[in-house]
């Protein structure tokens, strides 16, 4: 039981520590330079752009944890602690339901591999981000000063109008799969739609609650181009303002988690997870010498991870090229736009799952 | 041996209750009130999951259900309440609103 | 190696009754700190706390389904509220005014008392549920309710109980309408001692809101 | 129209935002005291002056030869334009006629710095709407054009280029090909690269376009000038209407947009981009042989006299007022310069507006603080 939670932990922060590395790389790219290039074994940074510097974020890592954390006097001290550690742990307890992948190897039928498959998979995945809310509100509060307020009751004003799209865009495949835990929803997506066995992933059915869901999930993990709250330009760095060293880093970590989070959800639920449309692969290989049980594990496990990581690029392509929103736009957007078409996405997907079920005897 | 029996739950429920009925008969500030009543609230729902369980029956959990969309109905009108009587009184101190008229 | 936590053994170690005492523990703690903490603010802290740790026990209850709700519910939307009522009303810097809790005694003893009493029939009674179960199961609805799925959940709440979740919705459209209306301002300022009466005609121009000491 | 006029439903209570000298979006160090109400800004006051070096004072107390690095300092971002203002006030003071050479090379210079000053403009205007790879773009690409002025005159940002009677020194053999090598490279990437990233995004559309209107009447009442009148509908390019050194053999043509928003505002400056590689371009065919400086005594004497000599600088007229008493200190220099009036048009627009528009719309005007303070 520990040893998964350390698990957990540990994954998590790698992960979010090998992304900032990645986000940097991205964005040198797109703006025509190199991305950290220096604090990295030299050689294999000759060798290529993508090789440089892969220390950096270690650097930084390091750096921000022996930097000294500053507490401001008038500052509310136990909201002030509090809230970076409630972000961190909603960021990290958001991974508990994700589907990475499903093995038959000594199981009767398959198995999903998650940290642990919720029956309640998606909903506790929607009532989560409500964590964040709340520390976001008391980290922009209790920090006392006036940009981190605006900073603060703007993320929550934000991140509340566009909790309600994402929960109607999910809406769609949780019909389609008849189940909310995100084990049930990626088996749904193996089998085909209306016979044809390829059209099986949920984006096909439910494009529109695949893009609400998408602009949601950039709105609600605090992303460019809805980072609103802490848009350096205007409030300098929102309610992370008083924030220094080890807190700021908690903040940070949090925010990149979220972002991996998000898309494993988006691969979970509307890209088929770990299932390849028509092949599913053997429980065990035999490679002539020896047989290597768990095959059907690692190979959804590649498959996974290279769609996580190409929505992930997609987050950060998005990142870098628009420009901010304005706060009211953001309003209009999230409650005249989104909101009527994640509901239509939702009657789009019952009339899909109805006729599935008549005439193609269900789906899961 | 150590199962879990209903007594247990219904009593922690019970002191849950308490705590919170104690906050709204001492507390000075309005909202820390409804605090108080929201723990209540919290209270009778734990209750009503402890016998859906034991039972096993599966009303409890929908009663407990219909009680939270009320108990957020409700907390949604105290809360506009006490922010008209803060507009009006410049402050919330449950001591002091108690002139009739305005 | 156990790669999905709920194959794992649980009866060998009462886990969930150590769990649920640590959950119990905490969320007590945590209401008492709602009580009789000084500062607002920290007490909506303490109750979210308890909201958490409300859940943790729902969840440990065989009903997840109760405690993502409550999480979803309490702690994103009736905590954040009352958050947002504090920060409006409490002012951090000022000289605060006395939050000293009055005749906390008499509060005291009346919920002693009424703990007393209900501790007494919890112990006393018997809940014989053994007959109970299977003689109500036999109700005409095909849905098995004694297994606290969430289907079950759902179909129970659509098929017999469709008439109260109608009705719920209705309440909470009566809430939004009324909580909206509360939030307006009066047209005619109220006379309150201190700021000067308003002219009732026009009260929207700025110069001059009541608000502004 | 994006004016958000007070909502009388609601009882709120304004609270002051001093969005202090010390911000990231305030181009240096320019205080707006904010009356917030929520997001909503109710009034705004600019309080400049944290800058102010009195470059004016020190020039009174130096020769007219030592004025040129102080002249510069005025607006260090366009430092060829402030200087040349300056020099040409002293040289109409003296009736000096420069040569052929040096008068086209201060076209070429002072053109070269209007494009590095409005790749600046563009990066701070992206950046301060969130847009980081627009701002890195121009930044590239303006060190390019700071490459150039390094070769020709050793520094990157304040020149010392500009001589009374001429210029410092010659250009490099190379530097004409050099340059127009760095005009091809460049120009397609305007419309290619700069305005793809921008230009039809619909979030930039929104931020932008009927934000901070500025009718013609009210811009002339502040005294607006340059690329933000240019937005107004209202021709006021000195180097068409009285046009100085050899502005007159060269064809251009000035852009005119009359919405006068945020948005107009920045077409209006990337067409002068591509203007000026223009200019540029013909000036480097018709550079002429010859001298390029009519040397001066350095204990120059100048007549007694006053003069106010016009230019167009990269953010609009800079005027330089310069009285002489016959010694050889200036009795009084002053410069009129645009950022200055710019600044006031800010209590006038910043009303009713949102928190995040006063970001767009001061990026909008590329107000340097140098300059207003001096």
């Amino acid at each position: 039981m520990l040893i998964a939670l350390i698990a957990i932990y540990a994954a998590v922060s790698v992960n979010a520590l090998f992304l900032i590395w990645l986000e940097r790389k991205i964005s040198g790219r797109i703006q025509r330079r190199q991305g950290p290039m220096l604090c990295g074994p030299k050689m294999m940074a000759q060798k290529s752009m993508w090789l440089g510097g892969w220390f950096a974020t270690a650097c930084d890592a390091t750096k921000l944890i022996f930097k000294e954390d500053i507490i401001p006097s008038k500052v509310d001290r136990l909201g002030f602690i509090l809230a970076p550690i409630v972000v961190m742990l909603a960021a990290i307890a958001v991974y508990v339901p994700i589907p990475w992948s499903a093995t038959s190897y000594h199981q009767t039928e398959q198995v999903t591999f998650a940290f642990a498959d919720l029956n309640v998979g998606l909903l506790y995945i929607v009532a989560v981000p409500s964590l964040t809310v709340f520390s976001i509100l008391t980290a922009g509060w209790s920090s006392n000063n006036k940009y981190s307020m605006l900073g603060g009751f703007r993320s929550v004003v934000q991140m509340l109008s566009y909790e309600i799209p994402m929960v109607f865009a999910l809406m769609g495949p949780i019909i389609l799969a008849g189940s909310l835990s995100l084990g049930d929803i990626v088996k749904a997506q193996t089998q085909g739609l209306f016979g044809i066995p390829f059209l099986g992933w949920f984006i096909i059915p439910s494009v529109i609650g695949a893009a609400v869901y998408f602009i949601c999930a950039i709105a609600e993990s605090n992303r460019p181009p809805f980072d609103m709250p802490e848009s350096e330009q205007e409030l300098g760095t929102g309610f992370n303002t008083e924030y220094s060293g080890m807190r700021f880093a908690m903040f940070y970590l949090a925010e990149f988690s979220n972002a991996f989070v998000v898309s494993s959800i988006f691969t979970a639920v509307f890209l088929g997870g770990w299932s390849i449309p028509g092949i599913t692969p053997p429980p065990e290989l035999n490679l002539g010498f020896c047989i290597l049980p768990y095959f059907d594990l690692l190979v959804g496990l590649v498959v996974f991870s290279i769609k996580a990581y190409s929505v992930l690029l997609i987050l950060m392509w998005i990142r870098w090229t628009f420009v901010r929103v304005r706060p009211d736009h953001l309003m209009n957007f999230g409650w005249k736009f989104l909101l009527p078409l994640s509901i239509a996405n939702v009657i789009v997907c019952t009339v899909i799952a109805a006729v599935q079920q008549i005439y193609y005897g269900g789906l899961s | 041996m150590y199962q879990l029996e209903l007594h247990s739950v219904l009593s922690v429920a019970a002191l849950l209750f308490c705590i919170g009925l104690y906050g709204v008969l001492t507390r000075r500030n309005s909202i820390a009130m409804l605090m108080g009543l929201e723990l209540m609230f919290n209270a009778v729902n734990i209750n009503l999951v402890a016998f859906a369980h034991f039972l096993p029956h599966l009303d409890g959990i929908i009663l407990a259900m219909f009680g939270l969309a009320v108990a957020a109905a409700e907390s949604a009108i105290g809360i506009a309440i006490i922010l008209s009587i803060y507009r009006n009184f410049r402050h919330i101190d449950t001591d002091g609103i108690n002139e009739l008229k305005g | 190696m156990p790669f999905s936590m709920d194959i794992y053994a649980w009866d060998s170690f009462p886990i969930d009754t150590l769990l649920f005492w640590c959950f119990a523990a905490v969320m007590l703690i945590s209401g008492l700190c709602v009580v009789t903490v000084k500062r607002v603010f920290h007490a909506g802290i303490a109750m979210i706390v308890c909201f958490v740790c409300a859940a943790g026990i729902y969840a440990l209850l065989g009903c997840p389904f109760m405690a993502a709700l409550q999480l979803l519910v309490y702690v994103g939307a009736i905590a954040t509220m009352l958050l947002f009522a504090v920060m409006l009303t409490d002012k951090m810097m000022e000289p605060r005014p006395n939050t000293t809790f009055f005749q906390p005694f008499m509060g005291l003893f009346a919920s002693v008392l009424l703990f007393g009493l209900l501790w007494l029939t919890v112990s006393s009674s018997k809940f014989g549920f053994a007959g109970w179960a299977n003689s109500t199961a036999a109700s005409s609805s095909a849905i098995d309710i004694t297994s606290l799925s969430t289907t079950n959940i759902g179909l129970r709440l659509l098929t017999p109980y469709a008439v109260p979740f109608e009705l719920i919705s209705v309440i909470i459209l009566a809430t939004l309408i009324a909580a909206i209306a509360l939030a307006r301002k009066e047209d005619r300022s109220p006379a309150d001692s201190g700021t000067p009466a308003d002219a009732p005609a026009s009260p929207a121009e700025p110069a001059s809101t009541p608000a502004k000491e | 129209m994006s004016t958000f006029p007070p909502n009388p439903d609601l009882v709120t209570e304004e609270f002051e935002l001093k969005m202090g000298p010390h911000h990231p979006s305030t181009h240096g160090v320019l205080q707006l005291s904010l009356t917030l109400d929520g997001e909503r800004v109710v009034a705004c006051r600019p309080n400049v002056g944290f800058l102010h070096r009195s470059i004016e004072k020190i020039m009174e107390h130096r020769t007219y030869a030592q004025g040129v690095p102080l002249a510069d300092r005025v607006d260090y971002c366009s430092a060829m334009t402030s200087s040349l203002a300056y020099v040409m006030a002293v040289e109409k003071l003296l009736d000096l006629t420069i040569p052929p050479r040096a008068e086209y090379l201060r076209v070429i210079m002072s053109e070269l710095n209007r494009i590095a000053s409005h790749l600046l403009a563009y990066g701070t205007f992206t950046l301060d709407l969130g847009g980081t790879t627009p701002f890195l773009f121009g930044f590239r690409d303006r060190e390019k054009v700071l490459d150039l002025f390094e070769e020709t005159c050793g520094a990157r940002l304040l020149y010392n280029y500009m001589r009374i009677g001429g210029v410092a020194c010659d250009i490099k053999p190379g530097f004409l090909d050099r340059m127009i090598a760095f005009l091809d490279y460049w120009e397609p990437l305007l419309s290619s690269e700069y305005e793809a990233i921008i230009d039809e995004n619909p979030i930039f559309y929104n931020r932008t376009k009927g934000v901070g209107v500025l009718s013609q009447a009210d811009a002339l009442r502040y005294g607006v000038c340059g690329p933000n009148l240019r937005a107004c509908g209202l021709n006021n390019d000195i180097r068409k209407i009285e046009p100085y050194s050899v502005y007159p053999e060269l064809e251009f043509d000035v852009p005119i947009r009359t919405e006068g928003d945020t948005f107009a505002r920045y077409r209006i400056r990337m067409e002068e981009l591509r203007q000026s590689a223009r200019i540029l371009r013909q000036c480097a065919e018709k550079l002429p042989k010859g001298e390029y400086l009519a040397r001066q005594p350095y204990e120059l004497k100048v007549p007694a006299g006053e003069t106010y000599v016009r230019i167009e600088s990269s953010r609009g007229d800079l005027g330089c007022y310069l009285v002489s008493d016959g010694s050889e200190r200036p009795y009084r220099c002053k410069f009129r310069t645009p950022s200055f009036s710019h600044c006031s048009v800010f209590s006038h627009l910043f009303r009713d507006c949102l928190f995040s528009d006063i970001v767009a719309m001061s990026a909008s005007f590329d107000i340097v603080l140098p300059e207003t303070d001096r």
